[in-house]
């Protein structure tokens, strides 16, 4: 059986990954694929959890974080689009219209 | 184990909310006046705050994921309200902007909904799930006006800036699951004393990435980034909706997770949050000061005044939490009548959210200028408006917990915040008028204004009761 | 209610009668009032003086003026042979220069102006010689100064004149300043600040020394030289004697009432009125001595080489107060006020002759551009004639009695420094007989030296105004003779009359000695006038020759020792000097403005920068988002640790 | 509820008659000026009728407050509504309602835009003051002392002169910035007391010696800037030099006393060991501020900042008098605090008389003034001799019984502070004589005398000057008992042994 600490060491690789990819990515796709990256490593911790608690809540949380990613993925993906309708970019760092 | 109907009166309110949005959705096809709309919000979200108080409303249900109870019921007060005056002074605005779209009330509604679950929420799941409700309704408002830039580039800072923060939030999350096997609040406080936990790195990490995440909410330094962006690009009424709901709702959350679940650890959070407070006073009051767009300046006004009301939750007390309560609803008053003015000062082809576009306002519209002088004299905290005594019972909490210094740096900061709100007293009354400016007057907006400036001026000479309020709603 | 008090009420109702209603109403006639009231007190002062003579007195308040805590201060008024004599003194001359002034300010567009502050000014020096207690002899002693004020600056269109009263007030405030700590210290120490239970109670204290300001000084000597800080302001003594000689600027009659014959004797009537706390110092009445004596040698020596008419007369008033002063300091007070009283009237003469003069000559002072005017105004070189040998203590005049009862006491009193005064004092009296008469042959003799046209317009005043010449003249003469000394068998009758208030010293002396402190003050006066009219009316040659060979001295004498220069220097410039690179240049400007406005502007600044943190890209904002978390999670895990 | 014996709530009536007069101009068209001047006038004029009982019904034989009126205002926190006068207090509830009808009278014409909120803020104004005066329940004093200050802001930044927004913040900033501090203070006070605000109370009790120390530091913060005390002093030069007439002269009568006030009603009751521990600081301080403020002045070319520094100069005495801890200092202080109103209100309701007619304030562009305008340079000179002390006019009272406890309290100090009555005496004659004397001005010829609206602004004022000066006992008699009653209290509060360490921290400090 896998111990819970390879689970928790590897949900937390993916979440630094997730981050690192989310600091360093200037396109908009990327940086929020780096965030469904995150939640999933997320996910992984909360699974691994819940199976070693015998818990189901971990499991119902993981189920609503993908409902919400979607949900999340949806709206972002809506926000790119009305922007690229503006602007036809999707560098972050062509949006820095407000600043100071 | 038999399956047992839920008590479903304590969770009337958001039924009724959810309705409500859902009807004001589907009525959205078929209704072609949008002002139409509004009303049956307004009166909708009068309808649910009368469910606040349905008998047996306080109670807890599905088996302790969902307190209904006075600090709840406190905050949901705040949201009602909140959308109320959002809708009111929406009205008109929407129609300047080019977006008077249905969906935007049902947003609103759904927004609130969130807020209200947060607010009751006894369980990491239902909490994270309200978050998200008012999150995603949130950055879809941001981003309302979709032919404007600066509208786009606030939602997607905020949109991209929240899931990551939301990432944090359920990183936190799942420690503390890990950790104490349960995601209810109560029970981890319960299993956090029972097996002394306290002090275990995991934990004090889970508290921080959950710290963090709420601290983004509440646009607290250094998680404070997307604030003054998202809050200039949005639309006036969502910047007002935005500054006041959802920050209200992040402190809620904090209340009752931090206090509920980690209570056992408060010296930890303590110490995580002073400084936060610290800084969130010291870079909002700072950076206001030159600002040269109002929404703008309001925006890190708004984060200056995010530290105030974390001095109550670092007091840890229930005068402490109270204090904020109350603040929060004072500032949703304050706040909202500053944005309302705002927001009739937008006309065709007018952006009116610079600084100097309130030059001489007191000659061209005295009425204007005065109510604006009321909300800018409330929010620096000079008596007798609303924003001292929220201030005051915030300073008192604190000194009373033993935290006389924190206020000490607080009452200068807050000294330091009277210059740029004078400043916009000044530019209205001490300049003179340089183009004419066109007011964009409705009567929901005159409403809007009529109930935020009575409410800030009699809470400010009469606050017994809504001290009272604050004080028996948390035990 | 007693009717001693209509005194000073009178003056005070036509002070006010005329400042309402002198504009709109009186006009013209605003002298009737003010000179009845001041006749008025006149009468009831006489009356007065004659009770007193009857052996009565009276100490009453009026009503408390200031009461706070253990301190209390009325309203109230003493009246003993002292406040007799002074009364009698005051509103004399108040009287006479009242009406002179109805013909020298014939004209003027401030005439209801003019009286209603000869009106107040008689209501204040009443109220100050009629006090019963220190504080409102201070009331007093502010009121004069005020009244000296507005009247130096009568015509305040000239800035001289403007500046003149405004140096009085100032000059009179630095002496004032040492009065009003000596009130404190009196009532500090008794508790009071009346006087009957104050000077009862002085030789109590007579030993007593007291810690003021970290040095243990004798205590009456500290009390006697902070009030003598008063007296040496108001009677401009050295070192304060600056503002007397420009308070010339005003009118004539004010020169003479004010500036000569009752206000700034105020000085010597104080010192004398607190003769028991004097009494009780040595050390004081040596230093009141020494002031007096050598501020009338100081003054006399300016007197010499002046030449502006009632400059050369206010030097020697100057010199005459340092004369009353030495005489105080000896002990003498009878003689100091026996002078002052004689001095009133002879004084008071000179100037409202040299104010005829000035009528006569459109205004001109320049004693060099006058000369040979007796043959136009007959009265007024008559009077002024008689004024001069009263001064010079020529035998049977007024002058003569009082000078010499000075000497003689200040010859032969126990004082210390006594035989050193009366050297000085004898010399002075020769100096002013030289300077007087200097006058008198520069300005009636010879021939007239201004120009034709002046010449044209000589003529002899009015009878408003040499009718007052002539009544003075009368005490110029006579005034003196109530106080002949038992030597020439007179009846001394000055000295008895004042003995209970002031008591008097026994001169120890022999009568050869007697005759012949008399004999030398004759001689040195007579001396005086024969220098003058030998280098004035026969030689004329002669000062010219002395101004050149000893040009320094007399640039000196002439330009009144410098002190004017000196205090400009010393005090005035440094003052605003500081006032303006110092206090607004630096304290204000660069420390407190610059704190206060330093530290918005470093927040601002401040702001300014952190604004840039903010610069608008979503990937700094996460990274600081980030580093926060991170910092916060370090933070913690070094708290555990 | 208390009664307070004059059948109706006099002081509530007071406090917001003004404010209800200042709802009423709001309903007022802004057109008809002449109607909204008109019942701003009556509004002030029936205040101050209103006003009058107090004086006639005032029980001098007591200490204890008087006109009492107390209601449960905020019961969570334990703050009630409760007003009350003393001798301390109740002449300066006189002299605001006086003063408000001058500035109004002296405003009728100066002020030409926005007249409305003018005299909005004036009333406001007005209710606020004498709340100030009246409150006796801490948190509603701080409420009525901060909210005096949105009014005065906008009366200097509004109506003021050419540098008037740098005036208003200047001196906004800098009062709040010190009331804050107090603000601090009376919290923590109210935790030590045990949840009460109510300031006779407070007066009764004991606190340690170091909280004594800081809380009375952190209240000269507040008080110390409205006086204002050197080093805090400036903005007031700046404040008054561009308010218009009105501000400077509710600020000079009124505003500035509440600092003062403030020492005698809080700092020196409540902590009587630390207010006799910092004596020594505070007399220094005191005369300090009285030859800078007056050295000052001697550099001065502006009609205004002149009589701003002056203020400076007078206030100085006050302090010193407050902080001579006898009676004499004390009632001489108070009495100080009222002529100062009197005196400097008046000299600046004059400035303003003529400011109209020139519109200069450099003294520079006036001169020989007094051969144009009689009646006004007579009564001028009223002032100005009021101003320096004078024996028959209030300012020698005044000063005299300061200086005399001064004296007592402290020799050195005393002495210095004579001083300033030389300088004093300099400046202001130095003034009059380039305003009113020397030749004619070009820029003041054919000026016209004083109007009769002008005249009866300043005659009470001439009134009072004598008043005070001539039978000072009408006022002093209201303080005996109280003053008896503070010093008591500030001589014997707290324990003995405590004014040991006082005189070291004393030491330390210096």
């Amino acid at each position: 059986m896998v111990p819970l600490n390879w689970y928790l060491m590897l949900s937390a690789a993916v979440f630094s990954i997730g981050v690192f990819g989310f600091l360093t990515r200037r396109n908009i796709i990327i940086m929020f694929m780096s965030v469904e990256l995150m939640l999933n490593a997320v996910n992984i911790s909360l699974v691994a959890f819940s199976h070693y608690l015998q818990d189901l809540r971990g499991q119902v949380l993981v189920f609503f974080i993908v409902t919400v990613a979607a949900a999340e993925a949806a709206i972002g993906l809506a926000i790119i689009i009305a922007l690229f309708r503006n602007k036809a970019t999707a560098h972050v760092d062509d949006m820095n219209e407000m600043k100071g | 184990m038999p399956l047992v109907m839920p008590d479903l009166r304590p969770i009337a309110p958001e039924i009724v909310m959810t309705c409500l949005a859902l009807f004001i959705l589907v009525a959205d096809v078929f209704i072609r006046r949008k002002e139409t709309l509004a009303l049956l919000s307004v009166l909708g979200v009068a309808v649910t705050a009368f469910a606040f108080a349905l008998p047996g409303v306080l109670n807890t249900t599905f088996g302790g994921m969902f307190i209904s109870d006075g600090y709840s019921m406190f905050f949901k007060i705040i949201f009602a309200l909140n959308v109320i005056l959002t809708v009111l002074i929406s009205v008109k605005y929407l129609d300047v902007e080019k977006v008077n779209f249905g969906e935007y009330y049902a947003l609103i509604l759904f927004a609130t909904l969130g807020m209200m679950i947060m607010a009751s929420a006894g369980d990491l799941i239902v909490l994270y799930l309200g978050l998200e409700l008012m999150a995603l309704s949130t950055y879809v408002l941001a981003g309302f006006i979709r032919y404007d830039m600066k509208s786009n580039e606030a939602a997607l800072k905020y949109f991209l800036l929240g899931s990551f923060a939301s990432a944090f939030l359920l990183y936190g999350i799942s420690l503390a699951y890990g950790l104490t096997g349960t995601t209810d609040l109560g029970r981890i406080a319960m299993t956090i004393e029972q097996q002394g936990l306290a002090g275990k790195p995991a934990l004090t990490m889970s508290m921080i990435l959950i710290a963090v995440a709420f601290s983004f909410k509440i646009a607290a330094v250094p998680f404070h980034m997307w604030a003054p962006d998202a809050y200039e690009g949005a639309p006036t009424s969502i910047t007002a909706f935005m500054s006041v709901g959802p920050k209200a709702a992040g402190f809620a959350v904090i209340g009752r997770v931090f206090l509920m679940a980690f209570p056992m650890v408060r010296a930890e959070w303590v110490t995580i949050f002073i400084p936060i407070a610290i800084l969130t006073m010291a870079v909002g009051n700072i950076v206001a000061l030159s600002q040269t767009n109002i929404k703008r300046m309001l925006a890190y006004s708004s984060i200056a005044h995010a530290g105030y009301a974390l001095l109550g939750i670092i007091t840890g007390t229930p005068d402490g939490l109270a204090s904020m309560m109350n603040y929060m609803l004072i500032y949703a008053f304050m706040n909202m009548g500053a944005f309302a003015v705002i927001i009739m000062l937008r006309s065709e082809g007018f952006k009116g959210d610079t600084i100097s576009d309130y030059e001489g306002l007191s000659k061209t519209h005295p009425l204007a200028a005065a109510l604006m002088l009321v909300f800018m004299f409330s929010l620096t905290g000079i008596p007798p408006t609303a924003g001292f005594m929220g201030k005051f019972y915030i300073f008192m909490a604190a000194i009373n917990a033993g935290y006389t210094w924190l206020v000490i740096i607080a009452v200068i900061f807050s000294a330091i915040s009277a210059y740029f709100y004078l400043r916009i007293v000044m530019y209205m009354y001490m300049k003179d008028p340089k183009e004419t400016v066109t007011l964009t007057t409705s009567p929901s907006m005159g409403l809007a204004l009529a109930i935020t400036t009575v409410a800030v001026l009699a809470i400010g000479m009469f606050p017994a009761k809504v001290v009272y309020l604050a004080r028996v709603a948390f035990p | 209610m007693n009717y001693y008090l209509l005194i000073p009420f009178l003056p005070l109702a036509a002070f006010l009668i005329n400042i309402l209603f002198g504009k709109s109403l009186l006009k013209e006639n605003a002298h009737w009032v003010a000179i009845l009231a001041v006749a008025g007190s006149w009468v009831i002062s006489v009356a007065t003086l004659i009770d007193v003579t009857g052996g009565k007195t009276l100490n009453q308040d009026l009503y408390t003026w200031v009461s706070s805590g253990g301190f209390k201060a009325s309203v109230g008024f003493l009246i003993d042979p002292l406040t007799a004599v002074m009364l009698i003194v005051v509103t004399t001359c108040s009287t006479l220069i009242h009406i002179y002034s109805t013909g020298y300010m014939h004209g003027d567009n401030g005439y209801y102006r003019f009286f209603s502050y000869l009106s107040l000014f008689t209501f204040c020096m009443l109220m100050l010689v009629m006090a019963n207690n220190f504080l409102q002899l201070y009331f007093g002693w502010e009121g004069v100064g005020l009244c000296s004020y507005f009247l130096i600056g009568y015509y305040f269109n000239k800035k001289s004149a403007s500046d003149a009263g405004k140096k009085a007030f100032i000059v009179n405030r630095f002496g004032d300043f040492g009065f009003g700590i000596g009130i404190f210290m009196i009532f500090l120490t008794f508790g009071n600040i009346y006087y009957e239970p104050v000077f009862s109670q002085a030789g109590a204290f007579a030993t007593k020394t007291v810690n003021f300001l970290g040095y243990d000084v004798h205590l009456m000597t500290l009390i006697a030289l902070l009030l003598f800080c008063g007296s040496i302001g108001k009677s401009a003594q050295m070192p304060l004697h600056v503002w007397l000689p420009d308070a010339m600027e005003g009118p004539t009659p004010v020169s003479a009432l004010i500036h000569a014959a009752t206000m700034v004797t105020a000085g010597v009537f104080l010192v004398a009125r607190c003769s028991p706390i004097f009494s009780l110092s040595e050390t004081a009445l040596m230093v009141v001595a020494l002031t007096g004596a050598i501020t009338s040698l100081f003054a006399a020596t300016i007197g010499l080489v002046q030449n502006d008419l009632k400059r050369i007369i206010a030097y020697s008033t100057v010199s005459q107060l340092g004369y009353m002063f030495l005489a105080c300091g000896v002990g003498a007070y009878t003689a100091g006020v026996f002078h002052l009283y004689t001095h009133a009237f002879f004084k008071a003469l000179l100037f409202l002759c040299a104010g005829s003069v000035m009528h006569a000559m459109s205004g001109e002072l320049d004693i060099q551009k006058m000369g040979g005017l007796k043959k136009h105004m007959p009265v007024t070189y008559a009077t002024m004639l008689i004024a001069s040998f009263s001064i010079a203590g020529v035998p049977g005049l007024a002058g003569f009695f009082s000078k010499d009862e000075i000497l003689w006491l200040a010859y032969s009193g126990p004082s210390p420094v006594g035989k050193f005064v009366w050297l000085i004092g004898t010399f002075v009296a020769f100096l002013t007989a030289f300077y007087s008469f200097r006058l008198i042959f520069l300005t009636f003799h010879g021939t007239f030296r201004g120009t034709h046209e002046q010449e044209h317009h000589l003529h002899e005043s009015p009878k408003s105004m040499t009718i007052p010449l002539m009544l003075l003249c009368i005490g110029a003469i006579a005034s003196g003779w109530v106080g002949i000394p038992p030597l020439l068998h007179g009846g001394a009758h000055f000295t008895e009359f004042m003995k209970p208030v002031l008591g008097h010293p026994e001169g120890h002396g022999t009568h050869a000695e007697e005759w012949m402190v008399m004999a030398i003050s004759v001689a040195v006066g007579l001396s005086g006038i024969g220098l003058a009219w030998f280098m004035y009316v026969k030689r004329r040659d002669i000062p010219v020759k002395l101004a050149e060979q000893f040009s320094g001295f007399h640039k000196i004498l002439f330009n009144k020792y410098y002190v004017d220069e000196l205090y400009s220097l010393i005090i005035v410039r440094p003052t605003i000097w500081i006032a303006k690179n110092v206090l607004i240049g630096v304290t204000d400007a660069r420390i407190i403005e610059a704190i206060v406005n330093g530290v918005p502007a470093a927040i601002g600044g401040f702001s300014r920068q952190l604004r840039k943190v903010q610069t608008g890209f979503l990937h700094h904002y996460a990274i600081i988002m980030a580093a926060g978390a991170l910092i916060i999670m370090g933070l913690m895990l070094m708290r555990s640790w | 509820m208390e009664t307070n014996g004059m059948g109706f709530p006099i002081l509530s009536t007071l406090i917001f008659l003004p404010v209800a007069g200042a709802v009423l101009l709001l309903l007022i068209p802004r057109s008809k000026e002449a109607l909204i001047k008109a019942v701003a006038l009556c509004v002030s004029i029936l205040a101050f009728v209103i006003s009058l009982p107090l004086f006639t019904a005032f029980n001098k034989a007591t200490h204890a407050m008087q006109f009492v009126e107390r209601q449960a205002w905020i019961p969570a926190w334990n703050i009630t509504y409760f007003l009350g006068l003393d001798g301390i207090s109740i002449l300066f509830v006189l002299l605001s309602t006086l003063v408000t009808i001058l500035s109004i009278l002296i405003s009728w014409e100066s002020i030409k835009n926005k007249i409305k909120e003018f005299y909005i803020s004036i009333l406001i104004l007005e209710g606020a003051m004498i709340g100030v005066f009246c409150a006796l329940d801490f948190f509603l004093f701080y409420i009525f002392w901060e909210a005096m200050l949105i009014p005065m802001y906008l009366l200097i930044g509004v109506w003021g002169g050419p540098n008037r927004v740098y005036a208003a913040i200047k001196f906004f900033l800098y009062t709040l910035v010190g009331s804050v501090l107090m603000l601090v203070g009376i919290i923590v006070l109210y935790f030590h007391a045990g949840r009460t605000f109510d300031i006779l109370d407070l007066a009764t009790r004991t606190y340690p010696y170091q909280m004594q120390l800081w809380l009375f530091w952190a209240f000269f913060a507040a008080f110390a800037v409205k006086v204002p005390m050197f080093p805090v002093h400036t903005w007031l030069p700046d404040a008054h030099t561009e308010a218009p007439t009105a501000g400077s002269v509710i600020l000079a009568a009124v505003l500035i006393k509440m600092g003062a006030y403030g020492f005698l009603r809080f700092s020196m009751p409540l902590f009587p060991e630390a207010a006799r521990a910092m004596t020594p600081v505070m007399l220094t301080l005191s005369v300090i501020a009285i030859i800078y403020g007056a050295v000052i002045c001697l550099a001065q070319t502006d009609l205004k900042r002149l009589i701003a520094y002056s203020s400076v100069s007078h206030m100085g005495f006050v302090t010193l008098g407050i902080f001579a801890l006898n009676t004499q200092g004390l009632e001489g202080g108070i009495l100080q605090m009222i002529n100062h109103g009197i005196v400097t209100g008046a000299l600046f309701l004059s400035v303003g008389v003529i400011y109209d007619r020139t519109h200069t304030r450099q003294i520079a562009d006036y001169g020989g003034v007094a051969s144009v305008m009689p009646v006004y340079s007579s009564l001028f000179i009223v002032f100005t001799l009021a101003s320096i002390g004078l024996p028959s006019t209030n300012g020698f009272i005044g000063e005299f019984l300061i200086l005399l406890g001064g004296f007592t309290a402290n020799q050195l100090a005393g002495v210095l502070a004579a001083t300033g009555i030389i300088i004093g005496a300099g400046y202001m004659l130095w003034l009059y004589q380039r305003v009113f004397f020397m030749e004619t001005n070009a820029k003041v010829t054919g000026l016209a005398d004083v109007n009769m609206r002008e005249l009866v602004t300043l005659l009470p004022m001439v009134i009072l000057v004598f008043w005070i000066g001539i039978y000072p006992d009408t006022f002093l008699g209201f303080m005996h008992e109280s003053v008896r009653h503070l010093i008591e209290r500030v001589n014997t509060g707290g324990a003995p042994g405590a004014s040991a360490i006082a005189k070291t921290v004393t030491e330390i400090l210096q």
